[in-house]
This record gives structure tokens, C-alpha cells and sequence, in this order.
């Protein structure tokens, strides 16, 4: 049998590609996409912890519905921001969306 | 009990085991042969399907369709296959060649992919799994990722825009399909395809007629035929997404198409019309396949009825249909059919079946009569834009007209 | 439905006349005030039901009306809510429905409902009259319509849902979240007409100001809730384990026990809401916002939750004194509430402003019930919160009767005067008389005129109190206050109401609808009866014939029951003494003013007057305290003359009370440590602002990489410490 | 090395390097599709984790809707997206050097926790994990407060971001 340890490491290995992702990446559609990583990373943790820890609990796939919901949220109105931000200023890459500086 | 297919895979396996091999390996061995038995079995039957349909085209337009290629044309499809082998095999310049040959493979595996979730018999079921419903529904995505992969990896306008109408198309009429979906869910209190089928002693399409109806239009919606053949509408964007694919990869989108009709078909005979119920079924299983494929093809036939019948319609009356009324009309039948469900929940099967049906009558009725006012306040906006004919008019036009009979 | 049902629903009308009338009906100014009014009306019955029953059951105390609701899980266990009316919510639920409703209808009046449509008038402005031409032809002008009419209905049916909310909760985050909510529609409603500068100024000073105390009532909140594990009432407040438990545990700071501190913090969250010194500074200034704004919300309501907060809490704050002997959590409060008490009532007595008055008197009266509430006499501080909410509102409303006959008039003569200066005014009594009546009784209801006025009795025992446990210090502070409130109420009412009219616009004024004159019926009726349910038993003729019901009752609330103190003559006496003496010198100061004439008094107090009228340069001095380093930490310190000019105005205003404290002002503060400190801080924080500006790239992931990298450094250096170093 | 851990690794190994794949790749396009390789690896990790109603949904709401919205975006704002620049800002190697240590610590911190190696206990016959989820997720005394709320929240997001995207005429 699979010892949880793979299902862990294996997540911490994607949040951190994800994480990656969204530290480095030049495109915001790119840092989503890391975003979208991480959150499944963080959801397979959870659905290991649910299956090693509590399998007669089902708050581990709850949550894991919640964090669905969230990233469902999240990316619609990334996206919106991004597609908006586009028409602005005639670019989605976040080195060049800096008008928060001094 | 006559059970033919389990007895042989009982024997195979049994072989197998004599060999040798690890029970693991048995298991793989045996579903890998599932797979191709069940997958050339469907595709073989998809050849066929290329016959049917030229034929029954021929026949709604007045024509005799494919006869010279052996008796009725039968073979037609198998010189077809031959010329589609035998032609060039295109990529357009700038295409990504990776996602442009995928594309067509894609599509035709998710259509493939349904079928192993739908029962063909009592004892027969690819994979019996508890979320099958949901599983369809995940495939169906999969495949408008496909033809969206088709439409922008051709690096053609037309095909991109094919492919942007098959999404909105597809997404949007992903709705109404799932809420029209979770109502035979509700009813067998399953999400399990074989499960769904195993409790209707009554069939759906009578306790649940128009989740049924909504079922059928969002399915030929999701398959893109007429009247919502809007992805590859000849006469706005040549041909859709597929416009740039030759020889058998369009050969696989066209034969992934008319799959997925009947595969639509079967699913909504699985759902409604009690899959492969019938008499005997108990007795002799492998009946049950005869019977879900005649259910399967009587619903394509209705489908290739209506291909042939309507026009297409516009893309914003298109989404409206979808957004203003298949929605919530969807909306209100789940939440009146769990109301129901509540009321209904220690009556017998027939009072079941018989508060279902009467809730269903009520709401076509209701939906009947709103219809009808809208259409009317409609048509009062529009004759007040567009003059009507007067017959007055109209006679006295047809008198200045010449003659016909002296032009001949 | 059963009563814990009910009090669920109390709330929930005026929330759903908000929306609705945002939402929908924002068109329609008629729908949208029979909506409000009507969602008043509804939560005042159920209140009504509720209060009736309550009053009716045996020992409410020991038996309230709750019922609970499993919110969220909580790891194991859940965050319970509930509802609870105990007789403390059921005594305060009783008044805030009583002068909900009644403000509601007088709103309907005060913004000229059924008037036309002003002729200039702009949304964020107040209305300024519209040209009507009679029957004769001759125009004249009359007061027109609010704007933002249904706007404004709308934010007082919000505001209504924060304050029922924080009445019937049983659970103390509930109450923040009203608390807050109010604290909200404050802000919006003093800021109602956000055209003014002064309005906009005024709505962020008391957001501001009102914020500070709510930082620390949360702080409070988050260690109650990881000392206890709950929030609700009555597992802490009605639990003697906990409260023994949470009494006994030391805090490191200043020797404060857990509950002292917990209290200690609580409390600073109600000084700010109730306005007591020192963040006393945003209630004068909330009077920018509409008359029923002020009464309702500066003065019956939500300033009362604060106290109504602290009582609550009471368990808290004396865990651990055996009763009459003081917790230093206490002798904090009763030190604030008194000398808030006396200090407010200072400032009233130089005020021209007919509603700044009113609002110092809400201060030092709500003074009066923190100190009551500091020497342990929590039942006369929720007596006379809640008649001070009856006859403060009545006055509030009364003061607005008359700016609105004022105004009638200045639109009717077109002269340029201030409408709510009561020096323009006097006369009043004929021009409307029945503002004239019902503003007397309030006036005396709030100077405690004897036997008949709710003010007495309440005040009465507070005295009462005060003298019966030995606290010198607090009786006679409160009962010089006293003097000063009776003083400076009669000083108001001379110079509105007797003598002749000072203008022109005081003789063309008249009476207002009636939707405006019944509310002031009311609560004038209320504010006299009210009182008689609380005559001690052993009070001489009239002592029990009408049984104590206030003392029987909201006794209840706490475990420990307060005995009745014993009668005496000397705090009676004091409060005849102190409310007839007040009373008869401001109508001798006051009879008679000449038209133009300056405060007799000014001339007495010269430049202490000065002082008092400017209250004693609190704004300025917390402008130059706060305000004016932020704007030097902000941007620059090119502004020095400013300070220096505000500086020279508190060392003039001090210096003349007393030289001394000038002189150390100056000498020791001012010079070396302000002047030097304003330079210092000005010149680092451009220095620093230069040397970090390029950190500041505007570019996200790079404050995140940023934000990580400290991150990690500071979780290795705590893992460093928590691991290696055991 | 039993069948199901070599069936384990091989499909970590394709998720990772896809997910990989997603943050290097300089075409968005293939990225997205890259992604979506990545989150199909994830939903077989549900299906192992007797899990298989998260997979389907995962399918469906990661691949069904929000791997294409994000290649709709991409293709709405492409001229950025063809622009030949590098697919990393500046100090892409900081990111690099937080995600190494990152992903060193944690694993680090994983390896002291005692349990690390437990080994999956059988869910009891008479446990449906699909019936268990859909009444915690409707009934008062679980989550249905929750469960609610993220519903409100996807119907603001919605309404969110219709506005925001609005073609203001």
C-alpha cells in the first residue's frame, strides 16, 4: 500500500511548483495557473489526511468542495480583472501593471 | 440463465489462471480486452451508422442515398473509410502540430469514453461506478476542450471561431443538462448509470417527461446538430472548427460526431426509457443489448428527424432558448420533483409515478400558458414595426400579375 | 410562535425595509417611509410582546428567555449564538423600541415629507426651502423636501436592525457586530449631508474617534473568548466558576486580573462609543448629521450601548470585590463616568448651540451612569439609562421642532441668521406651544425636578448610592454636575422659549406637523411616568406605594443581588437642593436678554468662558496631538506656524485657568519636546521615506518573494528557538 | 513494489512534470493545456483515495470550466501572449531559490511527524464516503452554513465579474 508520506510529499513538491509559478511568472493568466496548483495541492493533502486520518469523517472532502467553490470564484473574477486591466492598458503582464509605485 | 458474454469471460479468466498468471494481471488482461471488444464493437456499429445516415438523408430529401457500392449501398461506408485512408493528410502552415493531431483523437475517445459507463445488460456494464452521471457529464467537458484544441491549433480564423461557438454552445447548454440530469438521480436515488436503470420499473420519461425533453434538446445541443449546428455553420464559417483537417482525422471527427448522436441516444434511453428493459431481459440478459440499441437508435432516428426537418436557428435566439427558458424550466422541474419526492415519500410506485406525472402535466401547462402571453406581447412589439398583409392588397397585386401560363 | 422565535425576528423588519428600499423602492419617498416606519412599527410590537412577558415571568433573572444556534463548527466543538432577554435586555428593549418608533414618525416630519421640491436643492445638501405663490399670487418660501429622502429611511432602518441585534443577542461577538453596524450607520448618517465640509469632517472624526475604542473592545473580545472558550452571557457573566476562575488568574500588566483587564479593555470600547472623556471629542460634532440622527442615535440609542455594554459586563469588572468595595477596573470607570460627568456639564453651560448643548448634557449624563456603574450601582445606571434615553431623546427632538420652526421662519423673512443659535431665538412659547410643554418636561426630567419627573428618581438613586457606600468623592462631584445640568437646561430653556422674540425669524415661527409634535407627546408622557417604577421602598409618603419594580427587577440581571442602600435625607436633600438651585439661577440669569446681547455670564467668567466654550481645546488639542503628527509622519512639517498658533491657543486658554501649568507647558513641553519632536520626526521620516522609496516597485510578486523571504527567515528563527533551545 | 505504488509514481511523475511544464512553458496556450494534464493527474489521485465523486467534479470544474475560461482569457488577451519575452520577470531566481527551500523545509518538518509512513486503514463496508458527503453537506447540525455561503460567494463572483468585464459603451 501507498504510505501517506508519497501523497505529501507529492503535494508539497506541486504548491511549491505552483508557488513557483506565481512568484516568477511575467503573464497573470500564468500566476492563476500556478494559483490553480496550489490549490490542488492543498486539496490533495486534504483528501489524503481525510482518507488516512478520519475515513469515517467526512470533513476532509467538505472542505475540499469549499476550496472547488473558492477557486471557481477566484479565477472568474481573476480572469474579469485581467480581461478589463487588458483593455485598459493593452497588457496582462504584471511587471508592466505597476501603477502602485511611489 | 442464458448469459453468454459472462460465462465466456468467466472462462477466459479461468484459462488465464491455468496459465498461470497473477490474479492482478488477470484483471488487466481481462479489462484491456473489455475495452477493445466493447470499443470495436461501437465503432463497427459507427460504420454502419455512416449508411444509416446517408440513407435516411437521402430518404428525407426524396433521394435514394448510396446504392451502388454493393446491395442498398451497404458498403458505401467501407469505400469511404478507404478514400479517407487514401487521401493526403494536411497540416496548415503555423499549425501546432502537437494539439492539431491530438485534437481529433480526443474527440473521438471522450465519445468512446461514455459508452463505458452505459449498461447494456443486467449483467453487462463497462465500469459500474457510483458516480457514472457525473462521469459523463466530466467526458462531455473533455470533448469541447478537444474540438477548442481543433479550432485554435489549425491557426484559422474560421476554425477559431468555430471553436469559440462550440464552447459558448457546449458550456452554456451544460447546464440545463446537468439539472435535467440530477432528476433521474433524485427519482433512483443513485448517481450510479446501472443503478438508475436497475430502478425503473417505470420508465422516467413517464414519471420525468420534461426533464426528459430538456434532456433531448441540451443533447442534440451538445452534439451540435441541426437546428444548433452552429460550430460548423457552412454558410457563416466555412466549416467550423474541423475546416482544416483532411483525410481520417477528419474522418475521426466525422465518424466522433456521429457517435456522439447515438451515444446520446443510448444515454437518454438509459436515463428515460429504462435502458435495456424489456420482456425476457431477466431470463436471457444478452437481450438486453438488442433492446437498449433499438431504444438508442429510435432516439437517433428522432434526432436525424429533426437534422433534416428544421433549419438552423441564430446564435443569440440560440442562447436565449438556453438562458431564459431551458434554465430555469430545468430549475423549477428539479425543485418541484424534490418537493414531490418529499410529499410522495410512502406512497406506492404507482402513486409515485402517477404525482409525478400530474406534477409534470402542470408544469408543461404553466409553461404553456407564460409562453403565450410572452409570444403574444412579442408579436404586438413586431406588427407594430412591420406592416401586416391586407388581403385586399394581396388579390389585387396577383391581378396586375402576368399570367404565367402565357410565359411557358 | 414561541418567545425565543420571536425575539429572533425582532431584529429582522428594518433590516428588510433597508434593502428593499436601497434596492427598490428608492424611488418612491411615500413607499419607502411607510416601508421604515411601518418595519418600526412591527419590531416595536414584537418588542412590546416580549417586554410584556418578560415583566410577567418569575425570576427572569434566573430564567431568561434565550435560545441558542449552533453557528459554525469550531475545530470539535461550535461557536454558539443565541438570543437572550434577561431583565436588563428586557428594560433596554423597552425604551430603544419605544424611541425607535417615535423617531421613525418624527423623521417623517423633520424631512418635509408632503413639502415641494426645492427649488436648488442638491442631494448632499440640507433642503433650502422652495418658492410656493398662494392663492393671493405673492410667492413666499417654504422649507422643502429632503433629497435623499428614502436614503435616509433606509440608514435608519439599518441602524435600527444594529441596535435591536445588540439588545437581543445573548452573545457578546453578536453585540460587536450590532455595535458595529451602528458605529456604520453613524458614520453615514452624520455625514447624511456629506455636501457640507463640516458633515464630512465631522462623520470621519467619529468613525475615527469611536474606532479607536473598538480596537480595544475586540482586543477584550479575542482574550475573553481564548480565556473562557465562549461568548456568550450567561456561561461567563452568570458562571460563578468562571468568573471566580478568570478573577483569580493575575495578568503582568499593572497587577490587573484576567477579568480586571478583560473589563478594563471592554470598557475603553464603551468611552469611545459613549462618547466619555477622554475620546468624548466626536459626539459635539456628530450634531452635523439631521436632528433625529442626534436624538436618536447621539442620544438614546446607541451612545446608551455603551453603557448597557458595561453593565453587561459588570460581573467582569467587580469579580473578585466583595460588594461595595471597589475593583481598580472599577475605580477607573467610576473615575472616567465622574469626571466626564462634571467636565461635559462645564462645557454645556457655555454653549449657544441649541443642539451642542444637548449633546455635552448626553455626555456628562451618560458620566453620571459610568459612575454609577464604578461604585457598583449598576441598577440606578440602567435606571437611569433608561430614563435619560426617554427624556434626552424627547429634548433632542424638541431642539428639533424648534430649528425647524426657526428655519420655517428664516426661509419666511429671508434673514441671515443661525437658525440653531438660542440667542437668536427666545419666545418660542406661544409661536409652539406644544414643543414648548413637552421640551420643558424633558428639560426638567433631565435637572431631576422633584417627585415628578423620571430624572429625579433615576438620578435620585444614584445619589443614593454614591452616599450610601462612602463615595465622597464621586456624590459630591455628581451632585455639583447635577447643579450645573439644572443650570444650564434652564439656561436653554429662557432663551428659547420665555421671553420676547430676539429676530424677526423667532416671531414668524410656528408650530410643526403633527408627525413631528406626537413622538414629543409620547415621550414626554413616558419620561414622566417612566420614572415611578423605580421609588425606593423606604422613601418618605410615596415610598412603597408604588412598588420598587426597577430595583426587584433588573436586579436580577447578576448573580449577586445589590441590597437596597438605606434611605437618607442628605442625598435626597442634595438632589432637591442642587435641581431647584440650578434651575431658579439660570432662569434668573437668563430672564431677560436683550436682542444682540452677549452671555451675562461671559463677562463673569471672562476668559475661563472662552475656555469652556471652546471645551476646554480638546479638539485642538488632540488635532495637535494626533492629527497634525500624522500629517507631519504623512508628508512634510512646513506647518509649523500652525502648531505654534495651536500651541499658543492651549497655553493662552490654560494658562489663563492656571499660570502654572502654562508655564510647565511651555517650559518643559512644549519648547524641548514638542517643537524639537515635530523637527526630529518630520526630518526622519523624509529621510526614511527617501531611503525605502525604491523598495516600493508597484510589482506584486516581488512584495510577495519579499514577504515570503521574511516569512521563512522569522519561522526559522522561532524553530530555532523553539526547538533548539529546550 | 507493489502494482498500485508503480501506477503511484508514474502518475506523479506525469502530474509534476506537467505542472512543470505550466510554469515554464512560454506558450500560454500549451500551458493551459499543460495544466489541465496536471489536474487530470490530481483527479487519479482522488480515484485512488476512494475519493471519485472530487474527481469527477474536479474534472468537471477544473477542466469543464475553469481550464477553458482561462484559454478563452488567453485568447482574448493573445498579442501579449505572442509577444516573444522571457516567460519569467526579473528575479525569477528568488522565486526559484523560496520554492527549493520551501519545498526542503516542509518536507523536512513532514519527516519528524511520527505517522509519516501510516498506511491506509480499509473504510468500513458500511461507510459511503458519496452519502456521508452529501449529508454533511445539507444538514444543520454540519455544514450546511458553509456549504451556503460558498454558494453566495460563487453567485458575487459571478455577478463580480460580469461587471467588472463589462464592455462599458
Amino acid at each position: 500500500m501507498i504510505p501517506i508520506s508519497w501523497y505529501l510529499i507529492f503535494a508539497a513538491a506541486l504548491f511549491c511548483i505552483g508557488l513557483f509559478g506565481v512568484l516568477a511568472r511575467r503573464n497573470a493568466i500564468a500566476i492563476l495557473m500556478g494559483i490553480e496548483l496550489m490549490l490542488n495541492a492543498v486539496n490533495v493533502n486534504l483528501i489524503a489526511f481525510w482518507r488516512y486520518a478520519t475515513p469515517e469523517k467526512i470533513n476532509g472532502q467538505v472542505f475540499a468542495v469549499i476550496v472547488f467553490a473558492v477557486a471557481a470564484a477566484e479565477v472568474a473574477v481573476g480572469l474579469a480583472i485581467f480581461i478589463s486591466v487588458y483593455r485598459r492598458r493593452g497588457t496582462v503582464s504584471t511587471d508592466e501593471i505597476d501603477l502602485l509605485k511611489w | 440463465m442464458f448469459d453468454p458474454i459472462t460465462e465466456i469471460g468467466n472462462w477466459f479468466e479461468g484459462v488465464l489462471a491455468n496459465l498461470g498468471l497473477s490474479p492482478g494481471s488477470v484483471t488487466i488482461i481481462l479489462a484491456v480486452l473489455g475495452v477493445l471488444i466493447v470499443v470495436s464493437f461501437v465503432l463497427i456499429i459507427d460504420i454502419v451508422l455512416v449508411w444509416l445516415e446517408r440513407k435516411v438523408v437521402a430518404r428525407f430529401q426524396d433521394r435514394l442515398g448510396p446504392n451502388r457500392v454493393g446491395p442498398f449501398g451497404l458498403i458505401q461506408p467501407i469505400a469511404d473509410i478507404v478514400k479517407l485512408l487514401i487521401k493526403e493528410d494536411t497540416t496548415p502552415f503555423g499549425a501546432d502540430r502537437i494539439i492539431y493531431n491530438l485534437a481529433p483523437i480526443l474527440a473521438l475517445a471522450t465519445v468512446l469514453l461514455i459508452w463505458s459507463v452505459i449498461p447494456f445488460a443486467p449483467t453487462l456494464v463497462g465500469s459500474e461506478i457510483n458516480v457514472g452521471i457525473l462521469f459523463i457529464v466530466a467526458v462531455g467537458a473533455i470533448g469541447t476542450l478537444a474540438i477548442l484544441m481543433a479550432g485554435w491549433a489549425s491557426n484559422n480564423k474560421y476554425a477559431l471561431l468555430g471553436a469559440f461557438r462550440t464552447v459558448a454552445q457546449v458550456i452554456s447548454y451544460e447546464v440545463p443538462m446537468l439539472i435535467a440530469l440530477l432528476v433521474p438521480v433524485l427519482l433512483a436515488r443513485t448517481m450510479s448509470v446501472q443503478g438508475i436503470v436497475k430502478e425503473q420499473e417505470i420508465w422516467y420519461v413517464f414519471l420525468a417527461p420534461v426533464s426528459a425533453l430538456i434532456l433531448f434538446l441540451t443533447g442534440i445541443a451538445e452534439i451540435g446538430r441541426t437546428p444548433f449546428d452552429l460550430l460548423e455553420a457552412e454558410s457563416e464559417i466555412v466549416a467550423g472548427f474541423h475546416i482544416e483537417y483532411s483525410g481520417m482525422k477528419f474522418g475521426l471527427f466525422y465518424a466522433g460526431e456521429l457517435l456522439h448522436a447515438l451515444t446520446i441516444g443510448a444515454l437518454f434511453s438509459t436515463l428515460f426509457l429504462g435502458g435495456w428493459r424489456g420482456p425476457f431481459v431477466e431470463q436471457v440478459p444478452i437481450l438486453g443489448v438488442v433492446y437498449l440499441f433499438f431504444k438508442a437508435f429510435l432516439v437517433y432516428f428522432v434526432i436525424m428527424w429533426i437534422r433534416y426537418s428544421l433549419p438552423r436557428i441564430r446564435i443569440d435566439h440560440m442562447l436565449n432558448l438556453n438562458w431564459k427558458f431551458l434554465t430555469p424550466l430545468a430549475l423549477v422541474v428539479l425543485i418541484a420533483t424534490a418537493v414531490m419526492d418529499k410529499i410522495l415519500i410512502n406512497a406506492s410506485t404507482r402513486g409515485y409515478a402517477i404525482g409525478m406525472l400530474i406534477v409534470n402535466i402542470v408544469i408543461i401547462l404553466l409553461t404553456l400558458v407564460i409562453l403565450h402571453t410572452y409570444a403574444d406581447t412579442k408579436r404586438e412589439r413586431v406588427g407594430e414595426l412591420r406592416p401586416t398583409a391586407n388581403p385586399d392588397a394581396a388579390i389585387s397585386s396577383r391581378d396586375k400579375t402576368p399570367d404565367v401560363s402565357t410565359l411557358v | 410562535m414561541t418567545i425565543g422565535t420571536l425575539i429572533w425576528l425582532i431584529p429582522l423588519p428594518p433590516l428588510l425595509a433597508f434593502f428593499i428600499i436601497i434596492l427598490i423602492t428608492n424611488r418612491n419617498k411615500r413607499l419607502s417611509h411607510t416601508l421604515s416606519v411601518g418595519s418600526a412599527i412591527l419590531s416595536w410590537i414584537g418588542s412590546m410582546v416580549v417586554v410584556w412577558a418578560a415583566f410577567n415571568s418569575e425570576h427572569l433573572g434566573l430564567h431568561p428567555f434565550t435560545s441558542y444556534l449552533a453557528w459554525f463548527p469550531t475545530g470539535d466543538s461550535w461557536f454558539v449564538i443565541g438570543v437572550q432577554i434577561d431583565p436588563l435586555s428586557a428594560g433596554t428593549l423597552f425604551f430603544v423600541a419605544w424611541t425607535i418608533l417615535m423617531i421613525f414618525i418624527y423623521s417623517v416630519g423633520y424631512q418635509n415629507f408632503g413639502q415641494p421640491k426645492g427649488d436648488y436643492d442638491r442631494a448632499g445638501l440640507p433642503p433650502q426651502g422652495a418658492t410656493v405663490s398662494d392663492v393671493h399670487g405673492h410667492s413666499h418660501k417654504v422649507p422643502s423636501i429632503e433629497p435623499m429622502y428614502s436614503r435616509f429611511f433606509a440608514f435608519i432602518g439599518l441602524f435600527a436592525f444594529g441596535m435591536y441585534l445588540l439588545v437581543v443577542t445573548g452573545n457578546l461577538l453578536i453585540l460587536f457586530v450590532g455595535w458595529e453596524i451602528m458605529g456604520l450607520c453613524s458614520y453615514l448618517l452624520i455625514g447624511f449631508w456629506y455636501g457640507k465640509p463640516s458633515a464630512r469632517a465631522a462623520m470621519i472624526k467619529a468613525f475615527m474617534t469611536t474606532r479607536v475604542g473598538d480596537v480595544f473592545m475586540l482586543l477584550g473580545i479575542a482574550y475573553l473568548y481564548t480565556a473562557t472558550g465562549t461568548l456568550n452571557y450567561r456561561e461567563i457573566f452568570y458562571n460563578e466558576d468562571v468568573l471566580h476562575q478568570l478573577a483569580t488568574t493575575s495578568t503582568g500588566i499593572f497587577g490587573l486580573s484576567v477579568a480586571g483587564l478583560i473589563g478594563l479593555l471592554l470598557f475603553i470600547g464603551a468611552v469611545g462609543k459613549s462618547a466619555q472623556w477622554p475620546l468624548h471629542v466626536w459626539l459635539p460634532d456628530a450634531m452635523e448629521g439631521p436632528t433625529p440622527v442626534s436624538a436618536m442615535i447621539h442620544a438614546a440609542t446607541m451612545v446608551s450601548a455603551g453603557v448597557y455594554m458595561t453593565i453587561r459586563i459588570f460581573p467582569l469588572v467587580s469579580a473578585g470585590a466583595e460588594y461595595g468595595q471597589l475593583t481598580p477596573t472599577m475605580t477607573v470607570i467610576a473615575f472616567i463616568g465622574t469626571f466626564t460627568a462634571i467636565f461635559a456639564s462645564t462645557i454645556a453651560i457655555a454653549q449657544n448651540d441649541i443642539k451642542r448643548v444637548l449633546a455635552y448634557s448626553t455626555i456628562s449624563q451618560l458620566g453620571f451612569m459610568f459612575a454609577a456603574i464604578g461604585i457598583g450601582a449598576y441598577v440606578a445606571a440602567a435606571f437611569h439609562l433608561i430614563m435619560h434615553a426617554f427624556f434626552k431623546a424627547l429634548l433632542f427632538l424638541g431642539s428639533g421642532s424648534v430649528i425647524h420652526g426657526m428655519e420655517h421662519g428664516v426661509l419666511h423673512t429671508g434673514e441671515h441668521i443661525d437658525s440653531q443659535d438660542m440667542f437668536n431665538m427666545g419666545g418660542l412659547r406661544k409661536k409652539m406651544p406644544a414643543t414648548f410643554w413637552t421640551f420643558l418636561i424633558g428639560g426638567l426630567a433631565l435637572s431631576g425636578f422633584p417627585i415628578l419627573t423620571a430624572g429625579f428618581w433615576s438620578k435620585d438613586e444614584i445619589f443614593a448610592d454614591a452616599f450610601g457606600h462612602n463615595h465622597w468623592a464621586v456624590f459630591i462631584t455628581l451632585a455639583l454636575a447635577a447643579l450645573l445640568t439644572a443650570y444650564y437646561t434652564m439656561r436653554q430653556i429662557t432663551l428659547t422659549f420665555l421671553g420676547k422674540p430676539r429676530t424677526h425669524a423667532a416671531e414668524h415661527a410656528h408650530e410643526s406637523t403633527w408627525t413631528m409634535t406626537l413622538p414629543l407627546v409620547v415621550l414626554a408622557v413616558l419620561s414622566v411616568i417612566a420614572g415611578w417604577v423605580g421609588i425606593p421602598e423606604d422613601f418618605p409618603v410615596l415610598g412603597g406605594t408604588i412598588p420598587n419594580f426597577m430595583h426587584e427587577f433588573v436586579g436580577e440581571t447578576l448573580l449577586e443581588h445589590p441590597e437596597m442602600v438605606v434611605f437618607s435625607y442628605i442625598p435626597l436633600l442634595t438632589s432637591l437642593v442642587v435641581s431647584l438651585g440650578g434651575l431658579t439661577l439660570g432662569w434668573l440669569v437668563y430672564r431677560d436678554i436683550k436682542v444682540g446681547a452677549f452671555d451675562p455670564v461671559q463677562k463673569a467668567l471672562g476668559p475661563v468662558y472662552t475656555v469652556l466654550k471652546k471645551g476646554y481645546y480638546f479638539d485642538e488639542l488632540y488635532d495637535f496631538l494626533f492629527v497634525r503628527p500624522s500629517y507631519w509622519l504623512a508628508k512634510n512639517f512646513a506647518y509649523m506656524w500652525m502648531d505654534r498658533k495651536v500651541i499658543d491657543g492651549i497655553i493662552n486658554g490654560v494658562g489663563h485657568i492656571t499660570g502654572l501649568i502654562g508655564e510647565f507647558l511651555r517650559i518643559f513641553i512644549d519648547k524641548p519636546i514638542i517643537n524639537g519632536f515635530g523637527d526630529w520626526v518630520g526630518k526622519t521620516t523624509k529621510k526614511l521615506g527617501f531611503l525605502f522609496r525604491p523598495i516600493q516597485t508597484g510589482r506584486v510578486q516581488q512584495y510577495m518573494i519579499i514577504a515570503l523571504v521574511s516569512m521563512m527567515a522569522f519561522s526559522a528563527i522561532f524553530y530555532y528557538l523553539l526547538v533548539f533551545t529546550r | 513494489m507493489t502494482f498500485i505504488q508503480l501506477f503511484f509514481i508514474f502518475i506523479a511523475a506525469a502530474t509534476l512534470g506537467a505542472a512543470l511544464l505550466v510554469v515554464t512553458t512560454r506558450n500560454l496556450i500549451h500551458a493551459a493545456l499543460w495544466l489541465i494534464v496536471s489536474l487530470f493527474g490530481v483527479a487519479v489521485f482522488y480515484v485512488i483515495l476512494n475519493a471519485g465523486f472530487l474527481a469527477m467534479v474536479q474534472v468537471v470544474i477544473y477542466i469543464g470550466a475553469i481550464a477553458i475560461l482561462m484559454i478563452f482569457a488567453i485568447m482574448l488577451t493573445r498579442k501579449v501572449s505572442k509577444v516573444p519575452k522571457p516567460a519569467f520577470n526579473s528575479n525569477w531566481i528568488w522565486a526559484l531559490l523560496i520554492a527549493v527551500v520551501m519545498f526542503g523545509s516542509m518536507t523536512w518538518i513532514l519527516n519528524m511527524w511520527p505517522q509519516f509512513e501510516a498506511i491506509p486503514t480499509a473504510i468500513a463496508p458500511s461507510i459511503d464516503p458519496l452519502r456521508l458527503l452529501g449529508v454533511a453537506l445539507v444538514s444543520p447540525e454540519a455544514y450546511v452554513l458553509p456549504f451556503e455561503l460558498a454558494s453566495l460567494l460563487l453567485l458575487a463572483a459571478l455577478v463580480g465579474a460580469i461587471v467588472v468585464a463589462w464592455e462599458s459603451r
